[in-house]
């Protein structure tokens, strides 16, 4: 009897998505209520899986009851387990946080912004949990409509924004799909099991080599690698704040999470690492994202788009640790995907926590910030210092893996590299905090100024939800060991 | 050598977190109650801290395991006799500057009270966490909590100065910061661990010149806190900060956190075997002893009370520092005592400083004259801190002063003395006309007469810290067993030999 | 921009060319797409889900929780274009 | 090397197919001519798919009823490959729906703009 | 014969996607564009598709055209390229 | 240069005459589809007004039993499959769309006996075949002499005939004619391309239009008895 | 695109039409096992049979038949057909979407039990493909703008 919790965190949010409709037609007030529902339960079940795979192993589940290479077949390893409880506990989050917001910023749409949003994370979970090349595509697509969507209902710019998105991220799309076909016509197969066991055969192969480079750049386009990221920074600025606190830590993170499931277990690793010099340039170019999203960051003066910049320097840190090819790297790697999930959505609730208060996000309009929104500002400390890489929060401890990793494979450049960019993170924070908690001498002259402006902070809805993901940041910080140790040393490939 | 499971080390790093909070939800509204905390807070934390001497002093270590961080690697508190010298060395001056801090504060009315006793707090529990630290990766989680927490003190002021300074105290902390990070982590490359040991564990690991290299970058990473010469351009930019929290800087958490460190990759990391072998040790002493002279001249070119301080501050760490490198049993005493009785002695002058600004508002040194008949008992506070500073006999600066020299003449590097006695000239020199123009010359313009001393809140600490300073003078031993942890951390790291 | 395009599309199109060399010929009975995994849903259509279109039988059996995500899509497309164009004019004061 | 031609000339022409669909998508300015090369990238993919499925003497796959004795002589050679045929179905679907989202976003974009031209959008933006 | 069959198709199906984007007026890309699926459908029915012919010719040569030609109509015709 | 001036200005002639063109047509939709779509629905209205109650069930009720039957045929020449699952299948689809669009297939003709309508189509069949084939023979005849004597033009006129349906099979036979194309119908006036001038006239003697109101049973007016209870009908009309 | 057609040719002929391309399109939908075609197709030509209605009608008339809110309900309750299904063989004891469970209930063999299953989800889909298709085209059509008094 196998553990059906693997179908049902997919299928409960779908099955949800399907309900909202009618429901939200009936009572509109609904909408918020099901969605909660929908991804607590689903969030459960992740947990249930996650839980199966410590202590029984690997899932394998088969839909329809069809065996492998020709139905479809659900794989759960340690790896998809974590990537599924992460997805599916921020999505949950970030849907407490919704109500106000949404209220405010979409106040008509409310019932399709629900259901919408549910097909959104349901895409998601159904990416990382698919063991079939072409399910996964499936899945892909329906996250990246529901994401075109999404983002295209935001501010003024946002539906430019969101179609250029949608052109890259068809590419993107069409590429995988390439790929998939390039690589179904040498093997026949879209299993990744089974395509793992008949591709060693064919690494010689042209059609091979063609189909991994054609996943890479598919796959690079939604992660927002660096060359190919130009859609990422205006989705994410001009998205409803919701949707840019779903997208910025999920899409990514899903996106690496494919590549690594790509590289290492459909290809070998000594593919990605021998034959072809796959990971040496992926590092490089990780090397150049990290900088060139801290660099381009630095010159912006509205906060979400500096924050979208630094997204596309921590999607670099995570292609960097697959890059880097060693068990330290990886490691560092699939724990970032944690780590930066949780930075990214504490950065961007907050940001839009701002944005529903006050309606400012330009850097320079943030004073007095710390006084109305205490407890929103310290989050935003915490979620930069983590950023940053200053210990005990989580964010130091991915970075130690990765400099660790980059150590071990000799790479001296990356290792600068990764020290230079915590360094540029301090400058685009600090600057941040200097305008929001330090103001000039004269407007407090004799200290009396304290009570005088009335603290302001965020509705509880979005309070708590901020409150979780910073809580989220320093406990993931202490307990980087263990769960290193109960799961991510699992996820990674044996052969390292 | 035996260890003991205990929990009171985290005890003394979370007593002061929770202060922390607690600081924070009681906020402004309840000025008392907030302040209450502060000092309910630092006397529990000086309780915990003192009650683990006893188990020191018998040559037993302390140790807890809170969580694995990575392999091998734990976050863990281990207290061995040199951390705990630390520990109540902070944790005991924590009490004076708290104090004190609560009387310069409302003596100035200063704003964001509240951010400022919660940093306060941050910042102690940061500097206990280093004291205690069991291995580097702790260290440096410590080191940089202390950093951050630090950096609201710096820029308090919200001046376009004070931003500045922040700034500056914030680039070259963090760089060095990134400094340690690599340093360590390539040591854990190479060893796998990174627990301190006395008498370093580096020992036979790695090539000479991978090893002088990483010495190199920690001896730079920690050195910046520690302000030695070529690096110690933040701290009398940082100067601008209210003074108890430059108090806080110099005396007790910031650069004697960075001396600390020094000391644990000197004596604790690498260890003197290895630094005999790779001649490190001199190349560190010719260092430190640079450093002495320099800032010794830099010292006297300051008008401003607070930056004069300053590099004598740089002048003394730098003596801590080459006493360390030094490497024989009493260079290492000293060097360790000297972090003491330096920590009381300079905390008296910052305290005088304050107290001076806060009645008078003056900082430059040439304004003070005939101060000392307005203010005698900080005057007199004064006057034994900067001849404590210069090592006169009976105050504790001699003691510790005393054993570096007898460490120089054990290392038989007599030019080390010299520099020595020169730098003690050079305290002399920078601290002697305040004294006589305070006490005896009269003022051009005409100042109040009478007595008129700062309130009660900020005298009380400085006249104690200077009381104690004295009693350490005569009785090394008083109150905190200071020179017993001292001399026997100086003989478990050489025993280790 | 236009030139960037066109090099783009270049490159790309020489890498497929690339790939195609090692590609089954057209129409190859034997090739590895035809002989690994497919015959088994024409041979056992029938007996196992009763439909003789293969087609259909894979489509909704073999592989139908690819056709649910299929019909997922358009739902998402359809909610999609409601979420994005519907504004509800303003009811006049 | 006639051979070689004879057997690959097909895919030389979808991958032409492919390089105008996607030149389309990122070298054209007007919004709508991107759509319309994602559709003929993507109709390219799906014609890629659909030639992989083809065999030489194969039919339509659609078993025919033999009645009693029929199951057991059904030759998989003799029927055209059904997997990339289902693949390729929701391909289309695929396309379509991202057809239907895109010119939803075209339309919101021209509420805004006014226009379609993506440098004139571009200028507005200024 | 049906080589040739197919060639002639591949040939109209290349020409109407040339034409699809280079022309400028959107209305007569969208009809041509629908006459590229209309070949396109032919091409897979005769390599035995017939499903997928199907479906290409309901939705990409039916719905998508006119669903073009509506999204075209509410927007602009004209295109400068 | 010059040319690329004069280009511009063309594109910018274009587009100012565009918008221009953009603005007049949404100023006349908005006021014909008010116009039209008012009308319309106050036909409808009135319609059911007209024909309430029992009268309007039953006139339903027949609509979907003919609807049902009609498609129901078309099911089993489509599906070739007489078994009793795809039978019931069949029913039940045809059910699905007769209740979905029985109104559609009948609606606004006054149903005469569908019969009799069905009986005169086909008796009328072959004469139309023969209008066509002696339409044929003329065009061919303009195609082919030497001359090519045609005349294009376009005529007018207004039909006697009532009902849509019947419009459009007209039209359509027009169309079907060849020489002669419907261009458009507006209100029951037809706009019809004729290739000469023969051609015209033989349109213009109605006779076609004759036979079309003749199969649709408008022209000897007996449908109302057949249908609608005439006395209720005068009396709600008085 | 949404006024009424002037043209009663058209306007006519899509009225004799669309009883037929319905009829047709649920026969495509229904003889999916046997013929190409499935719920797909025939949703696309249903959806297709009501623009033509919307197209010739205006929008008015279309809304009487078809209204953006049906076509809403419409394209949820045609998955939830789909993944009901699925679910119910997941709540007989399967895996998920696995039709042969469903001969428990339906008291035929297995492999009868999945045809059924398959045309089960086949109408799901149509149900849905003819809704969305709608109100895509509604949408992009009107350009999303609802009158002022719905609700």
């Amino acid at each position: 009897m196998t553990p059906q919790s693997p179908v049902l965190l997919v299928v409960i949010p779908l099955i949800f998505a399907f309900l909202t409709l009618p429901f939200g037609w009936w009572r509109k007030g609904l909408c918020y209520p099901i969605t909660l529902v929908a991804l607590s339960l689903s969030f459960l079940a992740s947990l249930h899986t996650l839980h199966t795979v410590i202590t029984t192993g690997t899932i394998h589940y088969w839909l329809g009851n069809w065996e492998p290479p020709w139905g479809i077949e659900y794989v759960v390893d340690h790896l998809n387990a974590f990537v599924l409880v992460i997805v599916s506990f921020v999505s949950l989050v970030v849907a407490i946080y919704s109500k106000r917001s949404v209220e405010q910023e979409l106040p008509e749409k409310i019932v399709f912004f629900y259901c919408v949003f549910l097909l959104q994370v349901a895409g998601l979970l159904g990416i990382v949990v698919t063991g079939d090349m072409f399910n996964l595509y499936v899945f892909l697509e329906i996250a990246s409509l529901a994401g075109y969507a999404l983002i295209a209902i935001g501010e003024d710019g946002a539906p430019f924004a969101s179609f250029n998105y949608l052109i890259f991220g068809t590419i993107g799309a069409c590429f995988y799909l390439l790929g998939v076909g390039y690589l179904y016509v040498s093997t026949g197969s879209l299993n990744m099991a089974d395509l793992f066991q008949i591709l060693p055969d064919l690494y010689q192969s042209k059609v091979v080599l063609v189909a991994f480079a054609f996943f890479m750049v598919g796959v690079g386009l939604k992660m927002a690698l660096f060359p190919l990221h130009v859609w990422l920074p205006d989705a994410y600025t001009y998205a409803p704040s919701t949707v840019s606190a779903l997208l910025a830590p999920l899409m990514t993170k899903v996106g690496a999470y494919v590549m690594i499931r790509i590289m290492f277990t459909v290809f070998k690793p000594q593919f990605c690492i021998e034959l072809i010099p796959v990971t040496t340039i992926l590092g490089w170019m990780a090397a150049g994202a990290i900088l060139f999203g801290a660099v381009m960051a630095l010159a912006q003066t509205d906060l979400k788009r500096m924050l979208a910049y630094i997204l596309v320097s921590e999607v670099g840190y995570i292609a960097l640790g697959v890059g880097l090819a060693n068990r330290a790297g990886l490691t560092g790697a699939i724990l970032h995907i944690l780590n930066d999930s949780f930075m990214m959505l504490a950065l961007f609730l907050v940001v839009g926590a701002i944005m529903y208060r006050s309606g400012k996000r330009e850097i320079s309009q943030l004073r007095y910030l710390h006084r109305r929104m205490p407890f929103t500002m310290a989050a935003f400390v915490i979620a930069a210092l983590s950023v940053i890489g200053i210990p005990p929060t989580c964010g130091f401890f991915s970075k130690w893996y990765l400099i660790l990793g980059a150590i071990d494979a000799s790479q001296w450049a990356f290792v600068a590299v990764l020290l230079v960019s915590s360094l540029l993170n301090v400058i685009l924070f600090f600057r941040v905090i200097e305008h929001a908690y330090l103001e000039p001498d004269e407007e407090h002259a004799g200290g009396g100024s304290e009570l005088a402006i009335t603290i302001e902070e965020a509705p509880l809805s979005m309070l708590v939800p901020i409150l979780i993901a910073t809580a989220g940041i320093m406990v993931f910080g202490v307990l980087s060991g263990k769960i290193i140790s109960t799961v991510i040393q699992f996820a990674v490939p044996k052969c390292f | 050598m035996e260890t003991i499971e205990s929990i009171r080390p985290l005890l003394a790093v979370l007593v002061t977190l929770i202060g922390a909070l607690l600081i924070v939800f009681t906020g402004e509204r309840h000025r008392n109650l907030r302040e209450f905390w502060t000092i309910l807070v630092s006397v529990l934390k000086f309780v915990i801290v003192i009650s683990m001497v006893p188990f020191v002093l018998e040559g037993r270590v302390l140790e807890y395991t809170i969580i694995t961080l990575t392999q091998g690697v734990s976050l863990q508190f281990r207290v061995d006799q040199f951390g705990l010298f630390f520990g109540v060395l902070a944790s005991a001056l924590w009490i004076a500057t708290s104090i004190y801090s609560i009387g310069y504060v409302r003596g100035l009315n200063e704003h964001a009270q509240t951010r400022y006793f919660f940093n306060f707090a941050l910042c102690l529990s940061a500097t206990m966490g280093i004291a205690f630290a069991g291995n580097l990766l702790t260290l440096f989680i410590f080191y940089e909590i202390l950093t951050v927490s630090t950096y609201p003190l710096v820029a308090h002021k919200e001046t376009e100065d004070a931003i500045m300074g922040g700034r500056k105290y914030l680039a070259y902390t963090l760089i060095a910061g990134v400094v340690i990070l690599f340093a360590i982590i390539f040591i854990y490359t190479l060893t796998g661990t990174l627990d301190f040991k006395p008498g370093g564990f580096l020992l036979g690991r790695g090539q000479s010149t991978t090893l002088i290299f990483l010495f190199a970058l920690l001896i730079l990473g920690f050195g910046v806190k520690a302000a030695l010469m070529p690096m110690h351009e933040w701290l009398p930019t940082a100067m601008v900060a209210p003074t108890p929290v430059s108090a806080l800087l110099h005396a007790v958490a910031v650069v004697k956190a960075g001396v600390f460190g020094c000391l644990r990759i000197i004596l604790y990391v690498f260890g003197p075997e290895l630094l005999h072998n790779l001649d490190l040790w001199l190349i560190l002493a010719y260092f430190a002893a640079f450093t002495v002279i320099v800032s010794g001249m830099y010292a006297l070119a300051q008008d401003n009370l607070k930056r004069r301080l300053a590099f004598s501050t740089i002048n003394n760490l730098a003596i801590i520092v080459m006493g360390a490198a030094l490497l024989t049993p009493g260079a290492i005493t000293g060097s360790i005592f000297h972090m003491g009785s330096h920590g009381f002695m300079k905390i008296t002058l910052f305290f005088v400083a304050g107290a001076i600004y806060v009645k008078t508002h003056k900082e430059n040194i040439s304004e003070l004259d005939g101060l000392g008949r307005q203010m005698p008992l900080t005057m007199g506070a004064f006057t034994i801190g900067a001849m404590g500073v210069a090592g006169t006999p009976p105050i504790c600066g001699f003691i510790s002063k005393w054993y570096l020299a007898m460490g120089c003449l054990e290392a038989k590097q007599v030019i080390f003395l010299l520099v020595l006695l020169i730098s003690a000239l050079m305290d002399v020199a920078y601290f002697f006309p305040i004294i006589y123009n305070s006490f005896f010359k009269i003022p051009k313009e005409a100042i109040n007469p009478h007595l008129d001393e700062a309130p009660a809140m900020m005298v009380v600490p400085l006249v104690i810290t200077a009381v104690i300073s004295l009693i350490l003078g005569i009785f090394p031993n008083a109150f905190f067993h200071f020179f017993n942890l001292a001399s026997t951390a100086a003989a478990k790291i050489l025993g280790g030999m | 921009m236009r030139v960037l395009a066109l090099l783009t599309v270049i490159l790309t199109g020489i890498l497929l060319f690339f790939g195609t060399q090692d590609m089954p010929n057209w129409a190859d009975p034997n090739s590895p797409a035809s002989i690994h995994v497919s015959p088994r849903y024409i041979e056992k259509t029938l007996e196992e889900t009763a439909t003789p279109n293969v087609v259909t039988s894979v489509l909704a059996d073999y592989r139908s929780y690819d056709t649910l995500g299929e019909t997922t899509v358009i739902f998402t497309a359809g909610v999609a274009c409601m979420l994005i164009l519907r504004i509800r004019r303003r009811r006049r004061e | 090397m006639f051979d070689f031609i004879l057997s690959k000339y097909n895919y030389w022409i979808y991958i032409i197919l492919m390089m105008i669909g996607f030149y389309a998508m990122i070298g054209k300015k007007n919004l709508v001519k991107k759509i319309i090369g994602i559709n003929i990238f993507q109709t390219a993919i799906i014609l890629f798919f659909v030639s992989t499925a083809a065999k030489r003497g194969g039919t339509l796959p659609i078993v025919e009823h033999a009645h009693g004795h029929g199951i057991h002589h059904i030759h998989a050679a003799s029927y055209v490959n059904p997997l990339p045929h289902v693949l390729m179905l929701t391909a289309i679907v695929v396309m379509v729906s991202t057809l239907g989202v895109a010119l939803a976003i075209v339309i919101a974009i021209y509420r805004r703009y006014n226009t379609l031209e993506e440098d004139e959008i571009l200028e507005q933006r200024k | 014969m049906i080589a040739a069959f197919d060639l002639v198709l591949l040939l109209f199906v290349l020409i109407c996607a040339i034409a699809a984007i280079s022309v400028k007026d959107l209305l007569s890309a969208v009809i041509i564009l629908g006459a590229y699926s209309f070949f396109m459908c032919l091409l897979w029915a005769e390599m035995g598709a017939v499903d997928v012919a199907f479906t290409e010719a309901s939705v990409s040569a039916g719905i998508g055209t006119v669903l073009f030609i509506a999204a075209v109509s509410k927007t602009k015709r004209r295109s400068k390229d | 240069m010059e040319v690329t001036v004069l280009v511009q200005a063309t594109d910018k002639a274009f587009e100012i005459l565009e918008k221009a063109r953009n603005e007049a047509r949404e100023l006349l939709y908005s006021s014909a589809k008010l116009t039209s779509e008012a009308k319309s629905l106050a036909e409808k209205r009135e319609a059911r007004a007209f024909l309430s109650g029992a009268q309007q069930s039953r006139l339903a009720f027949r609509n979907f039993t003919i609807t049902f039957f009609i498609l129901f045929a078309f099911w089993i020449l489509l599906s070739g499959r007489f078994d009793l699952f795809h039978l019931t299948l069949g029913i039940i689809c045809c059910l699905l769309v007769s209740y979905m669009s029985h109104d559609l297939l009948f609606a606004n003709t006054r149903v005469g006996d569908i019969r009799i309508m069905v009986r005169r189509f086909f008796s009328a069949g072959p004469w139309f075949l023969g209008q066509i084939f002696s339409a044929n023979l003329h065009v061919a005849y303009l195609a082919l002499s030497p001359k090519m004597p045609i005349d294009p033009q376009i005529i007018r006129f207004t039909t006697k005939l009532e009902s849509d349906i019947s419009w459009v099979a007209l039209a359509n036979s027009i169309t079907l004619t060849p020489g002669t194309i419907t261009v458009d119908i507006r209100e029951g006036e037809f706009f019809v391309h004729a290739l000469d001038r023969k051609v015209a006239y033989d349109l213009n003697t109605g006779e076609m239009e004759d036979k079309i109101a003749h199969v649709f049973m408008e022209a000897d007016h007996v449908y109302v008895q057949d249908v609608l209870d005439v006395s209720r009908i005068f009396g709600a009309l008085k | 695109m949404t006024r009424v057609t002037d043209d009663i040719i058209i306007r006519a002929v899509a009225r004799v039409m669309i009883p037929f391309i319905q009829l047709y399109a649920l026969y495509v939908i229904m003889h999916g096992h046997h013929s190409p075609g499935g719920g797909f197709q025939g949703g696309v030509i249903l959806g297709a049979s009501f623009i033509l209605y919307l197209l010739t009608h205006g929008l008015e008339e279309a809304k009487i038949r078809m209204s953006e809110i049906k076509a809403g309900l419409f394209s949820s309750f045609g998955v939830l057909i789909y993944s009901g299904i699925g679910l119910l063989c997941l709540i007989l004891g399967s895996n998920y979407l696995d039709y042969g469970k469903l001969s428990t209930i339906l008291k035929v063999v297995p492999a009868q039990a999945r045809s059924l299953g398959i045309l089960g989800v086949e109408i799901g889909v149509g149900i849905t493909v003819m809704a969305v298709m709608f109100s895509v085209f509604f949408d992009i059509s009107t350009g999303g703008e609802l009158p002022e008094d719905e609700e």
